[in-house]
């Protein structure tokens, strides 16, 4: 073969040059056959690493590359550009992987070195039989989908509507608004939520650029980046919201009971109507109530139609059902936001067990203005508590539950301290672990806390009890923790306690992430593309994501991805076009002998039998790559590109060569 | 449902009324155990302060004499069940250890490859017998009997094992499907203090005092265990408790093979009812005798 | 002591953490975030010398002496909630029996009467295979309680006119095995 | 000195390799005797990849995969899994222990899992000791999978076995 292969060791400053000896693997990959030069240098990804291979190619001394650094998901693609722009094919190159695979992980520098020649032996034997594949380029359709309709999906689809994209907002509730909605003043400004988002939502509501979907949930996605077809399943609400006013004549009529009535005020709290007809809240977009079919009574026993019939509009629909609708898309942003942790799993907290043990949401709740207590801080008898206790950590940081920081609840618990303080006359205990105040003006509001006689205990609670041992302690929530930074056990007693839950991904995001094709980490929120470097964008070329779905987040750091989310969405769109891998399946129609059993093994149905040729056939538009017909084919007839047998015969007998 | 019964040191001596209950109750219920041949003390928590890899060694040493019959190894004391299945956990978890105790056993002629199960009595009554066969086999239900179910500590810790560790509830359901009423008793999976009650006595007392103050408040008429030293230390210490603290507690502490048996209408005698240090009281006799 | 004086590194042993660290179920130990979940949870933690958090960060710091002459390692009760509670599922219970021994090892048990107890036990379990509780409560009342032995009586009647105290002990009987297999132990050496 | 084996690894792009790639990052350290392959898809491990590592002087091949349910190509995992256990039940034949070969599922989050994987099965490959095939061995090896395929192409049972 006449394959002029140059090869380049990139040192990663230390990185890799601190664990594996570049001299010897260049002399090494001198010997190697095909190879006609190795050069090695600090970093191969710079500025003048890249001009060394282009004066390589340009000098007509190689026609092939191996770069042996870090791991091709971080830089094949600014290798393949330098090919590229010199005029080898971006599929003549090959990387290996002496950093994340080798010098990261090994302790011997004669370990490391050794394997890092495999590795090379591996990419040159590889490269000598690549081929050169031809560029593929689709259209992005310039309409998004965005996922959820908290406070990232909203200023995500704001952004791409201002811009004058299209966009298709899914919300499975019944109204946009999310978590954002429910709570009363936002830390640390206390300014009110409703306020900054009750206006974003109506814009949404009205935007023309926006398709609003709530009570909506994603069925399918099908397809690739530029070009997806996404389906959404409608859920039936039993009311039309082309016709309903919002005037609310059905609620107040509604004999049904979503929320108890008879219930403790904990119990009873809700920020909309407890009826069985209802809208989440009074500020809901779109303002049209949803009929909740598991406690109203037509559905139940068949009997009342109260609504129906005190509905001037006759908007009303009890023979509604589900519908499904189709859209083509070319981008996804993932705005799923979360949900807080379920503290019941916790026994020795109480929480479901005890009265006036409460949760963060429920608290949010009970503070909000437009609640059921209007905004009162209440026990469950209705009176006011004269001690609160406010748990940190619940549930975060935490290996039986969650390791993560939830990174909001040191804040919002802080928040609760200071319009307790405001609202009532109650004492007021904080216990924290570490007071975790890392944004803009949080440390100032801790400050300010410090100053209003909240009494911080350092130290995680470990249990809330209703068993006293002296009369003082008699009919209160008794709070065990170490003061750690006393050195005693204290028990504290307490009429209240609330629990600051963590936050974790939300209800069926794992879901969402498989019909995305993106992965959640252990932690269960997506992995970014890159923890640094890409945190709006997925592994999944036209996916990206914005808020709590990648990682707990506050609102401003929420804001700012959705708009950067938007923005690399835009960037796309305004591209035009992308190009995709080339590295495709492909049958040769005289060896296939007509089996048929790669027909059935596509996943996505890109193999399709032609009867008059007897032969099946690939379409190239909609493979992607995977090889499992190549795999299986018992006839040899498919093809990987670029991932072709004897290209991976050849990186076998590299790789054992040494 | 046949066992591999591994009694422990106790039952021989101090809690020889529950080894009395175990031989009416088990047969009864339909649970077959057949004493594991010439074992020896589990270790304890003693023995593990002093030596660790000899204490994970006599532990072991059971479990392989275990394995030849295949099945679950059943003990009704919650530190040998404690001790037993730790070192199974650890015997999995650490090649280490695995590799040295194999070499000690090999010097008794023994093996052990880790496939036996070891499980608390009350475990296999409650998943095994269950609380509806129970229902049916009672024919003396306790009705009005108000029980105040204590777990202690080391039934339901550290490894994941087949109950909350804070707040266990399988018990309850036995006693439930016997007839009697579990009262509320928060203290159910607390700490007796053990050994400390041979080292350091006032502070175990003043545990004991909490168990016991938590029961009478919950107005039970018993409290029902299934840990010989929890029994023991709250049992045959209850006067002492009394004395030290000023207070007047006359509540019998019983395993809960011996409040079955009471179910079955088996006589308390043959459940070891007449060791107990605090006697069955005058008021737990009429509601047994009212139910 | 402790808060008395300035502590001196050089009087600190930077190696404990480490030496703990090896033990088994002491890998967890450097994770501790100082919570005090543990401490909360001790049922006999407010009578001990540091409760478990502050033995943890004496350990960390090096404070090797007072770590090992604590009380709190011998009031530990074995009752696992710590255990099960720490959100860093250090293995508190294996961390104190580990402390424990170390104790032992290094002869700064005086005057703990735990220490006679487990011995005691031990003996019985080498002497019998079995723990006879009558002989191990007098043998530890003759060596640790001479002096309150009386104080004994009423619970050693109660449980003896119950006929709940055997005198004999029961004896295994293979006993030679599990010499045999202990002795291998004391070859490989503890872990 | 001990026998230091050499093992060839068959990585997804999605999952494992990822993981792979976490474990650097994190500098989590593990045995080097592991040299990798990088697949789109574990679904592309043909069997045949696998004798040929052996044959060629690997003394055991890992191959790994997104956990079921995880596959970035929707079911390719699965399709791996068939074949593995195929080949698991063809080398006894030919008097190579099935242990030489494993698949694992590995997440692009789990890393120090990865970590751990290598670590584990090069122990137990060192235990198993060296390998060493003729060339007459491995093509009827090859023949027999081959001819194999279709069956391991048929339905399947309990996915969460390997």
């Amino acid at each position: 073969m006449s394959e002029r292969i140059g090869v380049y060791v990139c040192h990663c400053g230390t990185n890799i040059a601190g664990k594996v000896n570049i001299d010897e693997v260049v002399r090494f990959a001198e010997g190697l056959a095909g190879v006609e030069l190795v050069r090695d240098y600090k970093f191969m990804c710079s500025d003048p690493g890249q001009a060394m291979i282009q004066k390589d190619i340009e000098g007509d001394l190689i026609d092939r590359v191996v770069v042996a650094s870090c791991s091709p998901l971080m830089h094949e693609n600014t290798f393949r550009k330098v090919c590229e722009r010199c005029g080898v094919n971006p599929y003549l190159f090959t990387m290996a992987n002496i950093r994340e695979q080798c010098s990261w992980v090994h302790v011997d520098m004669g370990d490391s070195t050794a394997k890092a020649k495999a590795l090379i032996a591996a990419a040159v034997s590889r490269t000598k039989f690549l081929e050169p594949l031809p560029k593929r380029e689709v259209s992005i359709n310039p309409r998004t989908l965005v996922i959820g309709g908290g406070i990232a999906g909203i200023q995500a689809a704001l952004d791409l509507a201002e811009a004058g994209k299209e966009v298709v907002l899914v919300e499975r509730e019944p109204s946009i608004g999310g978590h954002m909605a429910k709570f009363d003043k936002t830390f640390p400004t206390l300014d009110c939520s409703a306020c900054i988002l009750t206006p974003r939502m109506v814009q949404v509501g009205q935007h023309p650029n926006i398709k609003l979907m709530t009570y909506a949930e994603l069925d399918e996605v099908n397809g690739y980046v530029g070009n997806f077809t996404v389906r959404v399943r409608n859920k039936a609400r039993y009311v039309d919201p082309e016709l309903c006013n919002g005037c609310g004549m059905c609620w107040e009529k509604c004999p049904g009971t979503r929320v108890p009535r008879k219930g403790n005020v904990h119990e009873k709290l809700s920020l909309g109507p407890t009826t069985s007809i209802y809208m989440p809240f009074m500020q809901a977009v779109p303002a049209v109530p949803v009929i909740d079919s598991g406690t109203c009574l037509y559905f139940q026993k068949g009997k009342c139609r109260v609504c129906e019939s005190v509905c001037e509009r006759t908007a009303i629909k009890y023979d509604m059902e589900d519908t499904f609708e189709e859209f083509e898309v070319g981008n996804i942003i993932i705005a799923t936001g979360f949900r807080t942790f379920d503290p019941r799993v916790i026994k020795r907290y109480g929480y479901g067990a005890l009265p006036n043990v409460m949760t963060s949401l429920d608290f949010e709740i009970m503070n909000c203005a437009a609640g059921s207590t209007s905004g009162a801080i209440l026990m469950a008898d209705g009176s006011e508590p004269k001690s609160i206790g406010i748990v940190h950590c619940v549930g975060s940081r935490d290996k039986h539950y969650n390791e993560h920081c939830s990174r909001v609840c040191c804040m919002y618990a802080l928040k609760y301290a200071h319009l307790i303080k405001e609202k009532t006359n109650a004492e007021v205990f904080d216990f924290y672990i570490d007071m975790r105040c890392f944004g803009k003006g949080y440390e100032e509001f801790y400050d300010r806390l410090l100053g209003e006689d909240v009494r911080f205990v350092r130290g995680k609670v470990a249990e809330v009890s209703n068993v006293p041992v002296n009369v003082v302690e008699e009919g209160k929530l008794v709070i065990s923790v170490e003061d750690t930074l006393v050195g005693v056990v204290r028990r504290v007693p307490v009429d209240m306690v609330v629990l600051c839950t963590g936050l974790e991904s939300s209800v069926g995001l794992a879901e969402v992430a498989t019909m995305c094709n993106v992965s959640v980490g252990k932690d269960g929120f997506i992995i970014e593309k890159h923890p640094k470097l890409g945190p709006v964008s997925t592994a999944t070329d036209g996916v990206f994501i914005a808020g709590a779905c990648q990682s707990p987040k506050d609102i401003p750091d929420t804001v700012a991805q959705a708009s950067a989310a938007s923005s690399a969405v835009l960037s796309m769109i305004t591209r035009g076009t992308i190009e995709i891998e080339s590295a495709t399946a492909e049958i040769n129609e005289k060896k296939c002998s007509g089996c048929r059993i790669c027909n059935n093994l596509c996943p996505y149905l890109a193999i399709t039998f032609d009867r008059e040729k007897g032969v099946s056939v690939i379409n190239e538009a909609l493979c992607k790559g995977c090889g499992t017909c190549v795999a299986a084919c018992p006839s040899n007839a498919i093809k990987a590109k670029h991932f072709a047998n004897e290209q991976i015969f050849a990186e076998i007998e590299g790789l054992l060569s040494v | 449902m046949k066992y591999t019964y591994y009694p422990g040191c106790s039952v021989g001596a101090t809690a020889n009324l529950y080894q009395d209950s175990i031989n009416v109750v088990a047969p009864k219920v339909g649970v077959e155990l057949e004493e594991l041949q010439d074992w020896n003390c589990c270790g304890a928590t003693a023995y593990m302060s002093v030596k660790e890899l000899m204490s994970f060694a006599i532990s072991a040493r059971n479990l392989a004499l275990a394995e030849p019959f295949h099945r679950d190894v059943v003990t009704p004391c919650s530190a040998c069940y404690l001790v037993l299945n730790k070192t199974n956990h650890y015997f999995a978890e650490y090649p280490e250890l695995r590799k040295k105790l194999g070499k000690a056993l090999e010097a008794g002629g023994l093996s052990y490859s880790g496939n036996i199960r070891v499980r608390h009595l009350l475990d296999v009554f409650v998943n095994d017998v269950g609380p509806e066969r129970l229902s049916e086999l009672a024919t003396k239900k306790l009705a009005g009997l108000r029980v105040a179910p204590y777990y202690g500590c080391q039934i339901v810790r550290p490894e994941e094992g087949f109950d909350d560790p804070d707040e266990p509830e399988s018990m309850d359901r036995l006693i439930e499907a016997i007839g009697a009423t579990c009262v509320e008793y928060p203290m159910k999976a607390k700490c007796c203090g053990a050994s400390l009650m041979g080292t350091q006595e006032k502070l175990a007392l003043k545990l004991c005092r909490e168990l016991l103050a938590n029961a009478v408040r919950a107005d039970a008429h018993c409290i029902v265990t299934l840990c010989p030293l929890c029994q023991m230390n709250l049992d045959v210490y209850q006067p002492k408790v009394n004395g030290l603290f000023r207070t007047k507690f006359n509540i019998p502490v019983i395993y809960f093979t011996q409040l079955i048996g009471l179910s079955l209408g088996i006589p308390p005698r043959e459940l070891g009812l007449h060791r107990l240090a605090v006697k069955m009281t005058k008021q737990m006799k009429d509601v047994l005798k009212g139910a | 002591m402790l808060e008395k004086d300035v502590v001196y590194e050089s009087t600190l042993d930077h190696d404990f953490l480490d030496e703990i660290y090896a033990l088994p179920g002491g890998q967890e130990i450097k994770k501790c975030i100082q919570c005090g979940t543990c401490s909360g949870s001790c049922p006999v933690g407010s009578v001990m010398d540091y409760a478990p958090r502050k033995i943890f960060s004496l350990i960390r710091a090096g404070f090797r002496d007072e770590v090992l002459s604590s009380n709190t390692i011998w009031f530990c009760a074995s009752c696992y909630t710590c255990a099960v509670r720490c959100p860093k599922e250090i293995k508190i219970t294996d961390v104190m029996y580990a402390l424990k021994r170390l104790a032992v090892k290094e002869g700064k048990t005086r005057g703990r009467k735990a220490v006679v107890l487990s011995k005691n036990f031990v003996k019985m379990v080498n002497k019998y295979g079995r723990n006879h509780e009558t002989e191990l409560m007098t043998r530890y009342i003759l060596e640790a309680e001479l002096f309150n032995a009386f104080h004994f009586i009423p619970q050693g009647w109660r449980l003896f006119s119950n006929g709940r105290l055997p005198l004999k002990p029961h004896r295994m009987k293979n006993l030679d095995q599990l010499r045999r297999i202990l002795k291998k132990v004391d070859e490989l050496g503890e872990i | 000195m001990t026998f230091e084996p050499t093992i060839v690894g068959f990585l997804c792009n999605w999952c494992s390799y990822t993981g792979a790639d976490l474990a650097g990052t994190s500098r989590v350290k593990y045995a080097a005797n592991v040299r990798s392959i990088r697949v789109m898809c574990s679904g592309r491990v043909e069997p045949t990849f696998v004798i040929k590592a052996l044959y060629e002087g690997a003394d055991g091949v890992l191959i790994a995969g997104c956990h079921p349910g995880d596959c970035h190509y929707q079911e390719g995992n699965y399709k791996a899994l068939r074949r593995y256990r195929l080949l698991r039940r063809v080398l006894p034949e030919y008097g190579i222990e099935p242990e030489r070969v494993r698949l694992e599922w590995v997440a692009a989050s789990e890393g120090e899992r990865f970590a751990k994987v290598v670590d584990d099965f090069t122990d137990q490959i060192r235990r198993l000791g060296p390998l060493d095939i003729k060339e007459s061995i491995a093509q009827s090896l090859i023949d027999d999978v081959v001819n194999h395929e279709e069956e391991a192409t048929k339905d399947i049972g309990d996915v969460n076995e390997a």
